[in-house]
């Protein structure tokens, strides 16, 4: 997929960690200011329809999404913006879906995090959770026939979505099958509004894995460092033929389910703990400790976020709206199958 | 009006109900006055639900609103056994959308129980349905026409505040599972002055406006843009019945074929696909039982046959409006 | 026959194949002919599937007919994965009914996703269906109308060994996700002397029996329950024109309004539940599209509104039959 | 419920061991014995429809059966003969659903092991796999509702059903609201011709159980004398309110899938392992070799189960089938409601 300009191409000999790092964090930071962007439009009434945020969990997303290649399958879901990015997703992708625009992806059919470019191996979530990760097993299934080697999937959940009877069928299907399929469950101790205690009762959701023969890791969702080592190590292990992983992410959601919701439900204790981190400001304080960048750079990564930013969304409300005149209302791909 | 409203205020004058307030009022009075009564549903206990339908309910009776995790099939499967061992669940799905993974547990396990055992299957399953701005494919959809296909399911379409009410009180009660289809478009456009303390009973329809040039039968959010349809065309010197179906399954078929007795014509009305459904199976009634009622061929008018789209431009085309249904009646009027 | 007849066999007059045998070498062509395409299902490897439709091929194309879990939801969901990157799944349900478990990836993904995204979903769903005696509420199910209302699904009900193999072959070419109702009741019953090299394309109905007199117009089992009828009423003088829908989405309703032109009559026979589907939908466009060339009300027979019974005489009663067919039949040309 | 006479009822004083074994035994035989009588009869034709056997697995079903007392709620599947009859199903209720009789409790509306007494908490079994385990959640929360105490409710599955959403969904709920359910799991290593290997990746099905939080335990479901005490344990932590209880128990279908089945696919080796052993014959020695029996008395519940047997398919057949000019064709409880 091509890749937007803000953040530099990975070197073709494989990068060194510091490298890996700065471009998973740029691709936080612009997803992290898009988001914010978003946000201020939809609280200004220019964004119909839901907007869902990754606050929070930039750090998962992006390690998940850097660790794929061309080729590679990812099935973002909810809170995967960073992930998106780093995959390949362009930023106009996301400005011309939330606006609705007709030269989007979706073109205007389908909207905000609903997007996706099949074909490129960037799948469009469908709401039912839980519903995309067999889609991602029959990608591999499909590379496998194809004797395509080498390439992985990337499904991304919440913990809420490990209560679906689809995530169930799917890992299992994809340990019979021994796909490599990379699962990552980012545990935000929230489903909307309910908590962990109500959606499962094992002490660790990686505690799942053995029961379905498949590896499990577990790593703090905070720490960008961590997830780039434990996601791009699962990623890696898939690749080499390991079978499934399941990856479990701790993380707080630190936004509303959506931008419609205060959550004045979310217990107040949990902000204080180590989960309950920005990841956005542990990555940037890892970066300055380690002096991979200087703070000044770290300013002009944010000046050109914002630029890039703008420039997306001043092109995207340019964009036309879709004309329900010029749509052809036929859901079949074979048109004559149309009727009345 | 965001607490709860005790009941009694319900009935001063200046206090305005909206049809989402009704679906709470009514699971309140369940549950206060039928200790059989619980509801379970994704959310709904001291978050109140995705719309709110439960909000404080948790709260004035606990232990009995209870959140469950996200497993539409178990929640429903769950609903029936309790309701075998004599509870009266309540079910809510978030979105009419999500029920399709707890589709087997309703069309096969509550559907089929009375007819395989003799022992009922007392179970309402509440699902938010219809379209909304923005809302697209997955959060939009109109369920009643797949429900409604299998035996054993009572499908119930309320399209006042009134009937929100009072119909789901009546689902409660009931002793077939029942899909309570509550129009999410009409949960804050709809208000009423007070709560009904009688109803119509399950399966009987209601002329909703009297009309003699034309019939058009409908139910849900369509009601509405039906009688504005009406409206406009009484303008034109048209006197258009108008018929709210208010239960889709089972179907008033008397009053619908009086009316068409009465006009001689009729425009069947739906916001969902165009394949089969309400519409179809109403035109089907009237043409078979019917058929020298007829001064024109019936009519129907449905949704466009694609998934509901996000954006407000292709939604407002997808679905039908009082002016796509004003115009329908006019060629209807013409033939 | 118990293994597959090589091809060319399947030209020797004396060999006669079967409607289960039929669909069994219309997958073994669309193997051998299509790299793209594999077969997902229970049991269908080494086993040959629970009615040995895929008998013989795990061995003869090693490595693409695939034993699943029991897990419907995934093996639909990978389908729909392996199409968009660029195979041809069929799926086989062990039987229709347990389709329900795997419905939401039938109707919200795989019926969606060219709409949304422009890509095409070339999976095809095998669907054993329909009554066989014996076989009760959850193994004999008709979801045809069913999976008709979505948009983006297409729904073919062969009643024929020639269109079994066809259709299905077709069904696999074709760039729609595809619910192929192949009826249980015909796997053994059906018995044609060689296999077709062309046919009708998917949407096009056939004039199965031609007649003046009135148009009965059905599909998979129905049609040959509709034949016997049609032959039982030439001996007391009238001739019965049959239609076989063959794909009930997309609905061929010109075929159909041309009939109806000649005879004046329909009914319209399905061996599913009697709210909604396909005798509801062609009924409605009947009436609507050809309102004036009814010289009767135009009629439905569909099974009766309970699940279906186990034992054979109450599953005879609750099914249209020749002699239900003809019965209503001479009550419509009577009328 | 009523039991049949054959077994003397259980003394209302703990019961001890050798009696209960006894008792388990003389269940398992007469349920072997009935399903060879209903085979015989479907080889004769004098059966429509499917005949699903459980030898091989009566061992794990009576103890299931038995441990449950009135109150309790049982969904037994298709090899649950053995446990349908000591938890206190008539043999009648058997015998006049495989004939498909106007009298018996499904009224040939639904047949063979789809019956059930609802009311009675006997669950009727539909056909999708799964399916019933939340169905017992259900009744054991009504219960909890009702401040019943002390009630549990048993599910019984295949290792083949493990697989579907539902099984899924279903103990994860049972987990979260902690619920007296045990759910017993016979994992007799083919479903349909499908076997294990396809099924599932993890090596032992009990290690599903930590990932949901529950209680696991394992069980040779050859030997009665481990199957009554790892189930009766199970069914007792659960009646003392120790949550979920998952026991998988080994064996082998000794039988087809259905009696239209001849499984030429079944590995022979397997036969010569100790899953492969009759569980009937293992608990026959045992009563033998402890002396909680003679030969003598073993014939004698023989005979007495076959006299039985006899009475209840002689009394069966001349039943009146159903008769569709008697039957309403209302699916609705609430009559008015039928329409045409
Ligand atoms: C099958 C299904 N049921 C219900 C919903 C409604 N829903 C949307 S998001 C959500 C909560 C998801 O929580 P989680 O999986 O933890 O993801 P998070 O929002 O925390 O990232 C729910 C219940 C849905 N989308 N799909
Ligand atoms: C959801 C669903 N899919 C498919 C089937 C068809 N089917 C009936 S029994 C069976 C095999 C069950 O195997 P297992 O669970 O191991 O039980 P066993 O027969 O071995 O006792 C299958 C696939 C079904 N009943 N339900
Ligand atoms: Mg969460
Ligand atoms: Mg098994």
């Amino acid at each position: 997929m091509s890749f937007t300009s803000a953040v530099p191409h990975p070197a073709s000999k494989a990068p060194d960690f510091s490298e890996t790092f700065r471009r998973a964090y740029r691709w936080m930071l612009l997803a992290r200011l898009a988001e914010e962007k978003i946000s201020s439009l939809f609280r200004t009434g220019k964004i119909t329809g839901g907007v869902f945020l990754s606050k929070g969990q930039e750090a998962i997303s992006v390690a998940t999404g850097i660790a794929l290649r061309d080729g590679d399958i990812f099935a973002p879901l909810i809170r995967d913006q960073a992930g998106r990015l780093a995959f390949g997703e362009s930023l106009l992708d996301f400005t011309l879906t939330y606006v609705g625009a007709r030269s989007g992806p979706m073109r205007g059919r389908d909207g905000n995090v609903h997007r996706g470019r099949p074909r490129e191996g960037m799948l469009p979530m469908i709401s039912h959770l839980g519903a995309m990760i067999s889609v991602v097993n029959g990608s591999l299934m499909a590379h496998r026939f194809q004797g395509r080697r080498g390439t992985v999937g990337a499904a991304s959940i919440g913990e809420g979505a490990t209560s679906t009877g689809s995530f169930h069928e799917a890992i299992n299907q994809a340990a019979v099958e021994r796909l490599p399929l990379i699962l990552v469950v980012t545990n935000n101790q929230y489903a909307y509004s309910t908590p962990n205690s109500r959606q499962f009762a094992c002490s660790d959701l990686v505690d799942k894995a053995i029961g379905y023969g498949v590896t499990g890791h577990s790593v703090d969702g905070t720490d960008l460092a961590e997830c780039l080592k434990v996601i791009g190590g699962a990623v890696e292990l898939a690749r080499s033929g390991a079978g499934p992983q399941l990856v479990v992410a701790s993380s707080l959601r630190l936004v509303g389910h959506g931008e419609h919701d205060d959550s004045h439900y979310v217990d107040p204790r949990l902000k204080d703990l180590p989960l309950g981190r920005d990841c956005l400001s542990v990555a940037e304080a890892t970066i300055l400790s380690n002096g991979w960048a200087d703070a000044v750079t770290l300013e002009s990564w944010h000046k050109d976020s914002l630029l890039q930013i703008e420039e997306a969304v001043a092109y995207s409300i340019r964009e036309a709206a879709p004309d329900p005149s010029r749509e052809d209302w036929c859901a079949f791909a074979t048109k004559e199958f149309a009727e009345g | 009006m965001n607490q709860i409203s005790p009941p009694r205020n319900l009935y001063f004058r200046f206090i305005l109900i909206t049809y989402l307030e009704a679906i709470r009022e009514a699971q309140a009075k369940a549950l206060s006055d039928d200790p059989r009564v619980y509801i379970y549903g994704q959310d709904i206990g001291f978050f109140g639900g995705a719309f709110k339908a439960t909000k404080g309910l948790a709260q004035r009776f606990p232990g009995r609103v209870i959140d469950s995790p996200i497993s539409e099939d178990a929640m429903v499967g769950s609903a029936i056994g309790a309701a075998i061992q004599g509870m009266r669940p309540v079910v809510e799905m978030q979105f009419a959308d999500f029920s399709t993974v707890g589709f087997n547990q309703i069309v096969n396990q509550a559907a089929t129980l009375h007819w395989r055992t003799g022992v009922p299957c007392p179970i309402t399953v509440r699902m938010p349905c219809g379209g909304t701005t923005g809302s697209g494919p997955f959060h939009s959809q109109n369920l009643e026409g797949i429900y409604a296909q299998y035996p054993g399911l009572v499908v119930l379409t309320p399209a006042t505040v009134e009937d929100a009410y009072s119909m789901l009180l009546a689902a409660i009660e009931c002793e077939d599972p029942v899909v309570f289809c509550e129009h999410k478009y009409l949960y804050y456009h709809l208000k009423a002055e007070s709560l009904p303390s009688e109803a119509l009973p399950i399966g009987k329809a209601r002329i909703a406006r009297a009309g003699r040039d034309a019939t058009v039968v409908t139910y849900g959010a369509m009601l509405h843009e039906a009688l504005a349809a009406a409206e406009e065309l009484l303008s034109e010197g048209w006197q258009i019945e108008v018929i709210d179906l208010r239960s889709v399954k089972p179907l008033d078929t008397d009053t619908v074929l009086a009316s068409v007795a009465r006009t001689g014509r009729i425009l069947a009305v739906s916001e969902t696909w165009p394949w089969g459904g309400v519409t179809a199976e109403v035109i089907a009634r009237v043409a078979s039982e019917g058929f020298n009622l007829l001064d024109a061929p019936p009519m129907r008018l449905n949704a466009k046959d694609t998934p509901v789209p996000y954006h407000p431009n292709l939604w407002g085309t997808h679905r039908p409006t009082a002016k796509t249904i004003s115009d329908s009646l006019r060629s209807l009027l013409r033939l």
